[in-house]
Order: C-alpha cells, then structure tokens, then sequence
C-alpha cells in the first residue's frame, strides 16, 4: 500500500501527537493536578496510527481504558480531550467522563471503556449498522491481551464471523495486564491462535513498525470493507509507562523499558525509514515536532484555565427525556 | 376499539408496525426467527413462546438469531443504537441477565452522561419476567428493581395488551435505552386494542380503579391481582383506589401522592422479592412526602426473600395475590383513627 | 481400554436407564402432568455414560438444562429424580428445583443449570478443589454446541488451561441449540478447533458409539489425573426429541430422527458390538431392559403418589444460617 | 485496644490469620499477589490497591493472580466452595459485577434453595465501592442495593477497621455466599482493631451515637458523614441516634424499629443511587412497622440518579456529606407536632 507524502506526514503527526500528549500527562499527573485513573499509551503509537490512518467518516472504533492514541488517531479534539482529563466544562465530555470515558460519536469514536473486554460487542453493533445502513464502514475494537481473555471478547468474535460483520478486532499485547504477564494469563502461544477458532484470518505484526502495522491494516480493512468479514490482529508492542500513572512497575524487567526505547521506538523507526528512504527529510519532521509541542503546550495550558463544571451540570445528560 | 386481541398479539403487533414504519428498526435475539441454518423450516420458532412468529416472514434479515451469547448481541444492540439503527433485542428470560448485565447498565445506560451529553442509545430490550410457569429459581424473577436502580435506563412494565402495545411503540420511538419487561404468564392474556399504531407516555401511572379508602400501587402482572382484590374488597364496601405504575422508572410520582392523599393509606404490591424493590421505594417515596396524610401504616405484598420455587404448592404461595393483597388493605383499614 | 463383563452390564444399564427415563418422561410430560420445562437427553446417553463410567466419589461433573441424563450417570437417585421432576417433596431437591436444577453435591453432581454456559466456571472450581486439597478428582463440565459459545464456556477454557486444571470441556454438539443450528451459530467447523485456542487437547468422537466416547474420555480423564491439564472433547450426537417437551421441531429434516433412530442408536449399536464380540449375550441385555423397565415403572408410580411440600417448606433452605 | 490501623489493613489481618487457621481459604482476583509471569517481582502489586500485599509472600499459591475473566473466576471460587475449599474472590471493582453476576445470584445465592437445601457454599466475595476517587461511571458506584435484592446472599458494609476485621473473619467462616464491600474511601482511615481474631455477627447493627431526638440508619462511608452530622446537630442542641447497619442482607431491623420508636423520627442515608435503594428499604420498614411512632416524614439522603461523574466539583456534589444530612435532619424536626 502506497503512502502519499501527505500520508506520511499525517501518520508521523498522529504519533507525535499521541506521543507528546502522553508524555505531558506522565509529567502533569505527578503534580497532583490530574484528578481520578489515567492510563497512557505511550510507545504504542504506530497501533492507533496504521489503523486510523485507514479510517473515515463511515468508521468506527471502541477502545479501551488506554485510549487517548486511538481517540486522537480517530480525529478527537486534542484541547477538548486534555480539558476533558482535566474535568473541565470544555473538555469533549463536559467534564463527566475523564480519560477513561473518552468519546466523541460524531467522530466515529464510540469511547474509551472503563470496562475490561466492552468494547468488542459494542464494535459488533457498530459493524452491524454498517452492514444493515450500507454505509461501507468498518468498525475497529482495539482490545488488550488481559481483555482478550474476557468472555465479552470471545463472543464477538464468534459473532462478527456468524453475521461476517465488517469489523476488526485489534489485540494490542503489550505483554501485561496491570501486574500480569501475558504469559501467564493467556493460554495461548499467539493470539492469532485464537483466529482460527472463529474462522477468521488471524495476523500478527510488529506494532513498533508502523508500516507493517499500516499495512496488515489496511487488508483486513480492505477484506471487511468489501463484504469479507471480521479479522483477528494481534500486534505486539510495549508501553513505556506504567498500567496506570502511580504504578511503581517493580514486575518490570530492569531496564526493559529502557532497552525498548533505545531499539525499538516506534517514532524513532518511522523517522530512520523515511528519512532514509528520502521520503521526507528531517526538517520537515522537526517542524512537526515543533509543532506538536505547541499544540500540546497550548492544550494543558487552556485545559489548567478552563472551568470546571458547576452545580448546573450534575443532573443533565441522564437522559434524552425523562 | 372492539378488537380483542392478546398482549403476546399486541406486542407482535407493535414490533411489526414499527418495523413497517421504520427501516432503521431491527430485531435480534436467540430464535426470534428460528430455524437459522437448519435443513427445516425457515421461522421454526418465532421467539422462544412465539412472541416474534411472522416477523422474519415479514422483514426477512432484519430479525436476526443470535448465537447464545448475550454480551455479544446486546452489546451489538446497543452499539448499533449509536450507530443509526433502531434495535430491539431479546433477552429472552430476564433472569439470564447475569450474562450481560455490563452492556446494559455500564454502556447503554451511561453513555450519555459519560460522554457529556453527546450521545443517543435507543435500544429496546424485550425481556420476558415473573413466576408462575413453574419455570423454578433461573427463569422465574422479576429483578426490574435492579433496572430501576440504574440512572439512565427506562423500565417499563405493561400489565395489559392495550398498554404493551402503546408502550412497546414509544420505547422504540423514544431516544434512551428502554428495557421493556414483558409478564410470561400475561402472553395470553385478551384485551381491546386498537389496530393503529399508538404511543402511552413513559412516566404516566393508569388509575384502573377509583376509590377513596385505599390506594393500591402495582405494576405488571399483579395489577390483577389488585383489580381482583378490589373488586372483592368493593363488595365489603371497600374502595380501592389501584393505581398501575406501568413504567417504574420514570415513575409516576404525582399520581401515587395524589392518589395517597385522598385515600390516606397505601399498599404496595410487587411480584419482586421483598428488599429494595418497588415496593420499598413506593413507600418511602410517600412516606417522605405524603406523610401527613397517611392514617395507616404502608403495607407491602411482594414475594418473599427466597429463590422461586419449582414446585406448583410452592410457586402458588410465592406468588403475591388477591387474598394476601385484601388482607394487607383490611390490615391498613383497621389501622382507622 | 478394557472393560470387564461387569463394566460392560453397568454401562448398558446405565445407558438403559438414562433412555428410559428419557422415553417414560415424554410419555408421561404429554399427560399434563409434569409442571415446568423439560428438555430430554433421549439419543445422547452414550455420552454421559462414556464420561461417568470413569467417575468415582472424588470427581464432580456440572450438566446443562438438558441434564438427566448427566445426572443418573453419576449416581443420582433415579426415584428421588422422578420425584423431583413432578415437584415433590420426597423429590432430589425437595421439589424445588425441578428438571433444571436436579444436583446431588454428595455423588458430585453440581447441577443441571438453567443458564447456558453456567457450569464451566463451576467446573474450574471443582478442579481447583481437586488441585488444591490433592484428592485425584477430575471435574467435567457438560455443554451444548450453543453453550459453548457463551463467554463464560472460553473463559473457562482459559482459566482452567493458565491454572492446569484437572477439568474436561464435553461439548455434546447435537447439531442444534434449540431451533438454531450448530452450523449457523458456531463460528468454527469442528469444536476441536477451539482446543489450540487454549492450548488443550481437542477430541472429536462419535457419541453414538459408547465404546469411542469411553475411549476418549478415558484418556482425558487419565491426563488430568495425572496433572496433565484440561482437555476439550467434542461428543458429536443426536437429540431425539425437542428442544423441550412441547417443541414442534418443524426445524428438522423429514424424518432426520427416525434416520438416526435406525441407523445409530447408541443402545442399538452398543448391543451389536457386544453381542457381535459375544462379550455379553442377549439374554443379559434383556434382562437389563427389564429391571430398568419396572425401575422406571415403579420411579413414576411413586413420584405421582407422593405428597408435595407445604407451605413450612417455602422460606427454608435459603441461608444455612440468617 | 490501643492499637490502630487502618481499614485496609485490619482487611489484610483478617485474612492472612483466616488463612493462617484454615487452610481451606484461599484468595484469587487478578493482581492479588501480581506478577505472574513477569520478569520482575513476585508480588509486585498485592492487589491494585494494596489490600492482599504480604498475602502471596506468606501463602504462596494459595494466593492467586487471575486473568481478567471474572465470569470464570469468580464462578471457580463458587464451584470450589462447593467443593471443600473456602475461597475469598476480589471483585476489584463492585462496578464490575456486570460480567459476573450470573455466577453470583443465579448459581452461588441459589444452589441451597434449588438443591433442597443440600449445598454449601461458603464463598466470600470482596469487593471495592463507592464514590470519591475522581474513577467516574464505572468505577465509582454502590450497587450493594443489587445484592442486597437477591436471596441467598450476605450483604457486609463495613465503615470502620474494627467492623473490617470483625466482620470480614465472620464472612469467612459463614457458610452462605457473602458479598463483603469496601469502601475505597476508607482505604486509609484508622481506628482501633485487636490483634487476635474475632468475630462480628451479621445483622447486628451498631449505634454509633445514641440520641433521642432523630434517628439516623446508615452504612459504609456514610456512617462517617452521618456522625459528623450528628456532631455539628448535638452542638445545635439536636441529638441524632446514628445507626450503622454494618450488614444490609441479614438487616437487623429490631435496632432500627427500636430506635424510631424513641426517636419518632427517621433520616436514612445511603450513597447509592436513590430508586429501589437501602434508603427506601430502610424507610418502608419504618413506614410499614413503626409507623405509629413517626411524628415526621421519613427523610432520604442519597446520591442522585445520574451516573457518577468524574469531575472533582460534580462528585462532590454527587456524594451525600454531612451538610445534606443536616438539613434533613432540620427538616424532619421542624415537622415536630
Ligand atoms: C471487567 C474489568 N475487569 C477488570 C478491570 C480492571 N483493569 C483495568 S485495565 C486492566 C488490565 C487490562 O490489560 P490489557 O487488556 O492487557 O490492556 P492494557 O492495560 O495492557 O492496555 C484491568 C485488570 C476492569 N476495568 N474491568
Ligand atoms: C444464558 C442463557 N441464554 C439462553 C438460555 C435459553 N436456552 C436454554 S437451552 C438453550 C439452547 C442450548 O443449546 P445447546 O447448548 O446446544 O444445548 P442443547 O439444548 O442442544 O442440549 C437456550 C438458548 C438460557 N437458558 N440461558
Ligand atoms: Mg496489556
Ligand atoms: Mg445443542
């Protein structure tokens, strides 16, 4: 699958932002400002990124506590999300939701989930709409290897395949859930194992190559697109941070973290590739570093300031009517 | 309106014309067509007492069985619902919620207030409830008030063919997650119903009997109950003011204080076991807020704190009914002062 | 496997016993008499039989809704059963569980269960206990082809292959789920490949014939004794009757039972091999039949003319203390 | 007694000495101990909150890492206490029930009832509630008013060190299946608890402040608001009676009725959403059984019904504190007559 300059420089925007937006809310919650639970997904970013960059109007995903790559990836207002894990009246869910919560339908984004494995069911719902609308749109649910395990999961799979629901299901193994090793909590070498007992395809990827992961997207989209049915992705990469910001990560390896940075980071990658390949040279993505930094700087500062939400708010939004 | 037809009819009948209505309306669940990939007959089923018999002949693909696997389609339900479509799923006992509860009271009901107000989720849940088809303890309970307790949910509870069809149209017009119980013993229950289509407005209680000595408020399948136990108490000269909720949540307040203001007593009966159900939040709702008019103690006539029964004996005294309600409304009337 | 002439009489009665009992009920359920949902396990007795033949007091076993059978293979009183069906007092349960939830924890039978996919979560437990205080037990847990769809049933697998559980998964596929087919609902072609999904043995056998079901169970049940962990077998047979008594069954081939019923009765075939090998004769087969006949003649007698609970019965039994 | 700690502590004492007694108890939940399978430390979290650390370093594999499938784990604790063993399962977070709950009331609160009365089923299932950490919709909620409806179950609300302790042992060696709530609030709060073990029987109640003038029934964090609330009343000159219900299912309702019966006049404060809820269960109680003694309308504090949101302002308001009970407790004295 071809990339088009623009492209290129869509996708290594997306990560960076996704990135930077992390990294700031790492730094952020340790003053103490950011209220409740925040799970970031740093180092995973060329998962949200080969996926979303495939993605339109028509498309929908669910995600997960992690969610702020995809909800970015998914074109969700940056000022509006940061204002959001603030619990701000600006932020994209009035302040009611936080970063576990994190939605914007209008934009396809069907939320971030406080819930382990809901997301999938809810993405065959999204699949089914397309399919019974024939809007041609895909539906994504992008699960972790701990929400693999979850019955809800399971069940989706068997019925995305029994309704052949143009939907994918995107395991990101980033090798825990919380504490616990995918090792231990999953009975199964390689999730693509668990493709064939849905008759699906099963892929597996390298999800600190955004190309690869880029492209195995875009064939599962493409098969789904075209009235093929449901794929299974895995894609393996790693967070940097840790399951939530508190976690002091002492079931970590030493310097796993560390070595992964240095070898496999995915912006790091991306940049080594098309600047070698002279695709787009340095400065270009320097000027989108630069950019990036702005924009983020520009999003905590505004979110710090907004409002909060006032007494007014507490019993609205319950129902359409009641 | 002459036409007599039954609740299981009226509900049939609800589903169809708002399916004729409206594209965006689809039916899912285990055998609401049956018959799925099977060398026989096409809607072999029709749902599980063939609540849905005619629908798929109708509307072919857009009634759909499911796997057994309630997570999976409920959530499809309700992802659907926020996706354009207009879903009505069955969980074919209400009992079976234990498999998917999630979906239902952690998405469809908070996707709105989590998201700020930017979301709609109109998703029908047919589901099927109550005791008295020795159907024993996993396909006998009521469990509404668990509904009822979550913020963001509508329950409904039509007692008669006239209001399941009236209601079942406005939860699949309506805009908020509505879960729609229907009693398994009142299917062949007959009625007049008209053959147009109609709303009833969630939130309106229906006095379906006057009286000025008791208030009786219920819902479901014990709204005859409570017609029964008036009628016998009128006899005695009693009068039974009986008032049925048809949907708890919205509930009818003013209805229920007025009617309690009048009366000065209250009995609640609910088919639910008897801890945080209807019937405890009927009373403390007017015992905060008609208290002065009360003369009497409120009485409540629910099933008992025990699993339901399988035995015939046994489910026959589980079961609220007209006795144990005319002694709870004699009880509150000797209360007199 | 060997099977001494003892183990051969005990399985035909068993066998016997189940279709009788089976057969006796749908006669008996069209009278009107028998209260609530019945569902008959008539076709499928090879199954239950080749698992329990190898059960003793230490293993446990969860069965489905359609659970007699289960439960006269593992030892359940056939008189108290037959009570318990008609609801009454000198019934299993008291007469207050009924067809779907006749248990004795005593023999190891955990229950039938009302709720689909409700056992194997049990049956974990059950193998844990085993594990944990070093009995020997294996634990089984019984479920349909449309129960193992349920979220609950991959779980399970998956739990009981993380911890190594001493557990078996016993699909008995008999093609439907009430009114649905296996082939429409269940996302794979063959059960067993769900097995690699969760790192277990898959077993494909066929349940009309006693002698392959007790083959393969034997060799599971050995595995997990031995800690070898969970096994998933699929016990491919036929239901005779509706789902439940009442059923119409318009769903069904012409005469797709009556073909079955000729060709591969599992006690029509279970006779011919054993009196094919001359390892039993006829005479000792009908003399079973017999036994079993008045047995079960005798079962339904009493159960019609024995008393119901009271009233003191409704509110006891729910708390062991309150 | 000199000795404090806190909640989360006494929680941890009580089973590491149930474990260390009976070595049927076992533990599983996912991250209890933490670590399975990782490169790094064994019992590298001791459940998310801290609450089992030391447990796995002490018990080794009686203490048990679990994947995310609380259907399945959940379900194994129930299947394993019918089995011999006597499993204490953590439901992280009560919000959670959703994926689980058919393991929980339809086979664990049913097997002694449906069976004859021949099962045990001496499962303990702690679980974290209640609002107050910014965890919004799906972390944050009570939902105890759910089990408290289902027969079978044990409903154990501790509000301090000394009841977690107490009753938490009791709820280990209790033979029925017994949901034991924590608040995530009270994580942290100290207070008196003795070293050796003991026991607090389920539905006792305990008055943590006696008064004649109102009585106050409460449970879990909002025992604390209520005494607060009766602190700043006392100054007032309005001496509040605080009931603490310590366990919801059994529900010592003789305290209670008691109470009221001096009192004359009833508050009832409950966290949980405000339809069908312990608050409306205690008042229909009231309403029902000491009716006669009431001089006041019985008044409820609960949270609203909406959703728990997230923003530090909304929760706040959202959480019932002790100005809100105040004021009830105002209102119903100024209906004196
Ligand atoms: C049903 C449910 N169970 C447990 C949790 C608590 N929990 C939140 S995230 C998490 C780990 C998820 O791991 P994984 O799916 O691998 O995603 P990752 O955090 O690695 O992105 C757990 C156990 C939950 N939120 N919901
Ligand atoms: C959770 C749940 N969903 C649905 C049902 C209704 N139901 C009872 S049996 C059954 C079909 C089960 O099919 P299968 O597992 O193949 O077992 P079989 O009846 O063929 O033995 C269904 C849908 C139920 N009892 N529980
Ligand atoms: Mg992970
Ligand atoms: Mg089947």
């Amino acid at each position: 699958m071809q990339l088009s300059k623009a492209d290129l420089l869509k996708a290594y925007r997306m990560m960076k932002t996704i990135r930077e937006f992390e990294e700031r809310l790492h730094v952020e919650f340790a003053t103490g400002e950011i209220p409740g639970f925040v799970h970031l997904y740093a180092g995973e970013e060329a998962s949200a990124t080969g996926f979303c960059m495939h993605l339109d109007g028509r498309d929908k995903i669910a995600s997960t506590h992690r969610g702020h790559g995809h909800s970015i990836g998914k074109g969700c207002d940056v000022d509006a999300m940061m204002a959001e894990i603030y619990g701000k009246k600006s932020g994209l869910c009035g302040g009611k939701g936080g970063s576990m919560h994190i939605a914007d339908l209008d934009k396809g984004m069907l939320g971030a989930n406080g819930i382990v494995g809901g997301g999938p069911p809810l993405i065959c719902g999204a699949g089914l709409a397309a399919k019974v609308l024939k809007t041609g749109g895909v539906a994504i649910a992008f699960v972790g290897d701990g929400a693999f395990n979850q019955g809800t999961t399971a069940e989706s799979l068997n019925l995305a395949s029994v309704w052949r629901l143009p939907c994918l299901f995107v395991v990101e193994n980033n090798g825990y859930a919380e504490a616990t090793s995918s090792k231990y909590s999953v009975s199964c070498d390689d999730f693509t194992d668990r493709a064939a007992a849905y008759s699906m395809p099963g892929i597996a990827v390298d999800g600190h190559d955004f190309f690869a992961v880029y492209e195995a997207a875009g064939e599962a989209i493409k098969r789904a697109r075209s009235g093929g049915g449901p794929s299974l992705i895995e894609v393996k990469l790693n967070r940097y941070y840790g399951h939530f910001e508190g976690d002091a990560q002492t079931y970590r390896g030493v310097d796993e973290v560390k070595n992964i940075r240095a070898t496999k980071d995915c912006l790091v990658l991306f940049r080594r590739r098309v600047e070698g390949a002279k695709l787009l040279d340095a400065s270009e993505l320097n000027k989108i570093d630069a950019d990036v930094m702005a924009q983020i700087e520009n999003a905590v500062k505004k979110a710090k300031a907004a409002p909060k939400p006032t007494a007014a708010d507490l019993m609205t939004d319950v129902y359409v009517s009641y | 309106m002459a036409r007599k037809i039954t609740y299981q009819q009226a509900i049939n009948e609800a589903l169809s014309q708002e399916m004729s209505r409206d594209p965006r309306v689809i039916i899912m669940g285990e055998d609401v067509a049956g018959g799925a990939g099977t060398d026989g007959e096409d809607e072999a089923w029709g749902g599980v007492l063939g609540v849905t018999k005619g629908l798929y002949k109708k509307f072919g693909d857009r009634v759909m069985d499911t796997p057994i696997t309630e997570s999976a389609f409920i959530g499809a339900a309700v992802g659907a619902a926020t996706a354009g479509l207009r879903p009505v799923a069955e969980l074919m006992f209400i009992d079976f919620m234990g498999v998917c509860l999630d979906q239902i009271f952690n998405q469809a009901a908070k996707f709105r207030y989590m998201f700020g107000g930017k979301a709609e989720t109109p998703v029908v849940i047919r589901t099927m409830y109550g005791a008295g088809f020795r159907a024993a303890a996993q396909h006998s309970q009521c469990l509404y008030p668990v509904f009822t307790h979550i913020p963001g949910l509508k329950v409904v509870m039509p007692a008669t063919p006239y209001d399941a069809k009236g209601l079942l149209i406005q939860a699949i017009r309506d805009n908020d997650p509505v879960i729609f119980c229907e009693h398994k013993v009142l299917y062949t229950l007959e009625g007049d119903v008209p053959e147009e289509p109609y709303t009833i407005p969630f939130g309106e209680a229906s006095v379906v009997r006057e009286g000025k000595d008791v208030t009786i408020v219920t819902l479901g399948r014990m709204v005859h109950m409570a017609t029964e136990a008036a009628d016998n108490l009128a006899k005695q000269g009693i009068k039974c003011e009986v008032i049925d909720l048809r949907t708890t949540s919205p509930m009818d307040e003013d209805t229920i204080l007025e009617s309690v203001e009048n009366t000065g007593r209250l009995v609640v009966v609910d088919e639910a076991h008897p801890r945080c159900n209807i019937a405890t939040d009927v009373s403390a709702l007017v015992a905060d807020k008609a208290f002065d008019s009360l003369k009497a103690p409120i009485k409540m006539v629910t099933g008992p704190h025990v699993p339901v029964p399988f035995s015939d004996v046994l489910e026959d005294l589980y079961i609220p009914n007209a006795a144990k309600i005319e002694a709870a409304v004699r009880l509150v009337m000797g209360k007199k002062n």
